[in-house]
């Protein structure tokens, strides 16, 4: 089983050289981190960085230079920085490589939701709306089940909606998904997790293919 | 023609009671401190307010919540307000969420004079309730209509007395587009400076976006999450 | 009767402190020759200045700082650069005061056809039909009659239209005119022009009040 | 990931007969005048050119022109060409004419991943036929689409190796959305830097946009009209 730690590792495998990536708040975040040994991946913060660089070394922070979860952040050499509208063009405009973001559930079509709970405070969706909507590419982050042990990857999302038929890619704390033709499809599993495990964690269709390879770290 | 104010008490005279103002700012990134101050102090009441988040409790829009100014709120993201949560919850607070990107181009939109546009974004959610769908390139694509305001207030870095702007970093995001969909948009700086002081080619807003500017004073600059990596050995 | 210099001399009273201006090609472009003293006014090209400044002195010009003619031109002191659809949103966005330009026809509705003779080759509208569509304040400035003297003040325009409803002010060799409730109404007289004279070259309905004043320059 | 290339002639590899570019610039100022050489020794033919101008005889697109390569041209003002002229009324050309504002609307549309949008201009007039019409706030206005290109060719001042753009002037013009709308951009650029040499907050097209970025020679920058004021005695 992975921890969030190893899900932004595995997450990290599917970047490619010359791309350019929306991280959300969270286990994507994380990703950042596991870039592979000479690969040049420029992160986008949707408050207006392109070239987003690591957090600032203690007395290095300036309040006017934050990442969209309101962290002080710095800026790498050959960064660039623009409006919000801008910055959304971006991401409409379908400019962005890969978008990976967390969910609180996922349906079998790639529906997904992630901004409200009825009855709890709504904080609101940010730009996730406008992500999923437009992005060709999105991997969703997440825990598979709920504390409770109640699946997140659904038939259909009891939630209310962010985006639907977005979700293409899944990795969780048991195994990595694909969705297509209204099924999960089964790609890899967590270390140490069986077929059976992932079939109890998913309510979802799962599709399972006659071999499952165990991701490799 | 005149822009300049002497501060914010003066540029922000004409806003009154129920107004829609436009307010900058990322979090606590790029806020007009000045203007916001002011407000508070004016006691004026009933506001709509088109701003991104909230504020936190004791800052920002926060400071107008607190004070019950705010009738309405029209953001993507209000979290970090327990006194937002509160005047939510019970009623006393309107809030329409609105997803980043739409709202960022509607405060365009308003300002460019393009009246509606269509945007992917929140197509098949509640967002998307009761406005117009067309289908662009096999995908559905929902209606959005441009914003404006009575009044934008913006926070830049410098500006010049003829009201050309520049920003600093992230303290740019909605200031750029608000300052385009104000009926009169009154901007701080941290810097006034003369005509010809700021180079032609790097202006993020031109003059002709602001009606009223004012060189603020104190700025608090607060960090909402400072986030540091350790110092190598 | 007024030549092109005294057209843009009137028209140049119509401008107050602080606007913001557009000036299209030929007899508008001789207005920002004759800004009153004292009176700040920007001038906007549309290809992405404000802040326009008088034409270069030799040596001085720039082949990356020409105006929407196409002229070499210099910066005033406070101006900005942006690109053209920047220019175009200030434009749409009804941020310019007063936009000055010429036609080939104006209806007694303020319709204006200034872009395309049938048959003739077509250059094209440029930036004139955003500019008529979006203005409040547009003043036409032009010759009341062509060459052979038939008047190109119409009940309706013959030739395809740049834009609907939207002139309300003429200045003219002979006149300076309102239009409204579907009339031209004659408001001043050029100097030792006659009513009789304005009315002759004025096919479309013209009001002509008690008393018309001759403008002074 | 290199996105420099070593010249116009690497640089416009893949575009083929057929192709639709948008090609940056107004009038003679900030046209991508090293590409257009390339595109003419190229010999490819058919091709669409979203362009604001279409050139003079001996310069700019009028040089594409000269050679028979352009089929269509998209374009809001095309005086100043004997030769577009011939073979616009001979039909060996096609035209379609664009307001100047929906032209770079449409193009940043295209790029910003909005459809179609709703503008006044064009209402009224032939623009407007068979274009979906509604009324905002009592006025009129068309419903315009959005515009890509297979190819954008742009031309900035000042690029770094990462795609990064600034502009000079008014040679910005066009450059910057169309830098936006092609599905693979090229930037010439009169000075290639490393990266780190541009201000971040200062640049007029990040490097997201641009896919092919090259240094450029030789720069003409022909003057259409050179206009000067005497000089005082």
């Amino acid at each position: 089983m992975l921890d969030k730690t190893g899900i932004a590792k595995r997450i990290a495998q599917e970047l490619q050289d010359g791309w350019y990536v929306n991280l959300g708040i969270g286990i994507p975040t994380l990703v950042a981190n596991y870039v592979p040994e000479g690969m040049s991946v420029e992160f986008q913060s949707e408050n207006g960085i392109l070239g987003m660089g690591p957090f600032p070394f203690e007395g290095e922070e300036d309040a006017d230079l934050i990442n969209a979860g309101k962290q002080t952040v710095t800026l790498k050499s050959g960064a660039a920085i623009f409006d919000s509208s801008m910055s959304f063009a971006m991401i409409r405009g379908k400019h962005i490589q890969l978008t990976v973001l967390g969910a609180m559930e996922v349906s079998q079509d790639g529906d997904i939701a992630n901004w409200k709970v009825p009855g709890k405070m709504v904080k609101g969706m940010g730009g996730a709306m406008d992500l999923v909507a437009s992005a060709d590419n999105i991997i969703v982050a997440m825990m598979q089940t709920d504390k409770e042990g109640n699946s997140k990857l659904l038939p259909k999302c009891s939630l209310p909606l962010t985006g639907v038929k977005c979700v293409k890619k899944i990795v969780t704390n048991l195994a990595v998904m694909e969705i297509k033709d209204g099924a999960f499809h089964l790609l890899e599993r967590a270390p140490g997790v069986s077929v059976e495990e992932i079939r109890r964690a998913t309510a979802g269709l799962l599709v399972v293919p006659g071999e499952v390879p165990e991701m490799k770290l | 023609m005149n822009k300049v104010y002497p501060n914010a008490e003066e540029a922000i005279k004409g806003i009154v009671d129920g107004m829609t103002l436009m307010v900058g700012g990322f979090g606590l990134c790029g806020i007009p401190e000045n203007s916001i101050t002011a407000l508070v102090r004016s006691g004026i009441k009933k506001l709509t307010c088109i701003s991104n988040n909230a504020g936190v409790d004791d800052f920002g829009l926060g400071l107008l919540l607190q004070n019950r100014q705010i009738k309405k709120m029209i953001s993507s993201y209000v979290g970090e307000n327990e006194e937002f949560e509160r005047q939510m919850l019970s009623g006393e607070l309107e809030v329409d969420l609105i997803p980043q990107g739409s709202l960022a181009e509607r405060c365009r939109a308003g300002g460019a004079g393009i009246p509606a546009f269509y945007t992917p974004a929140g197509y098949g959610t509640e967002i998307a309730e009761g406005k117009e769908v067309k289908v662009f390139d096999g995908k559905p694509h929902i209606l959005e209509s441009a914003m404006k305001a009575d009044f934008a207030i913006v926070k830049a870095w410098k500006g010049d007395t003829l009201g050309n702007l520049v920003f600093k970093a992230t303290a740019r995001n909605f200031n750029e587009v608000m300052a385009m969909a104000g009926k009169i948009t009154i901007a701080e700086v941290e810097e006034l400076v003369e005509p010809g002081q700021l180079d032609p080619n790097y202006i993020h807003v031109p003059g002709i976006f602001v009606q009223r500017i004012f060189q603020g004073t104190h700025y608090e600059k607060r960090i909402e999450q400072k986030t540091l990596r350790p110092k190598p050995q």
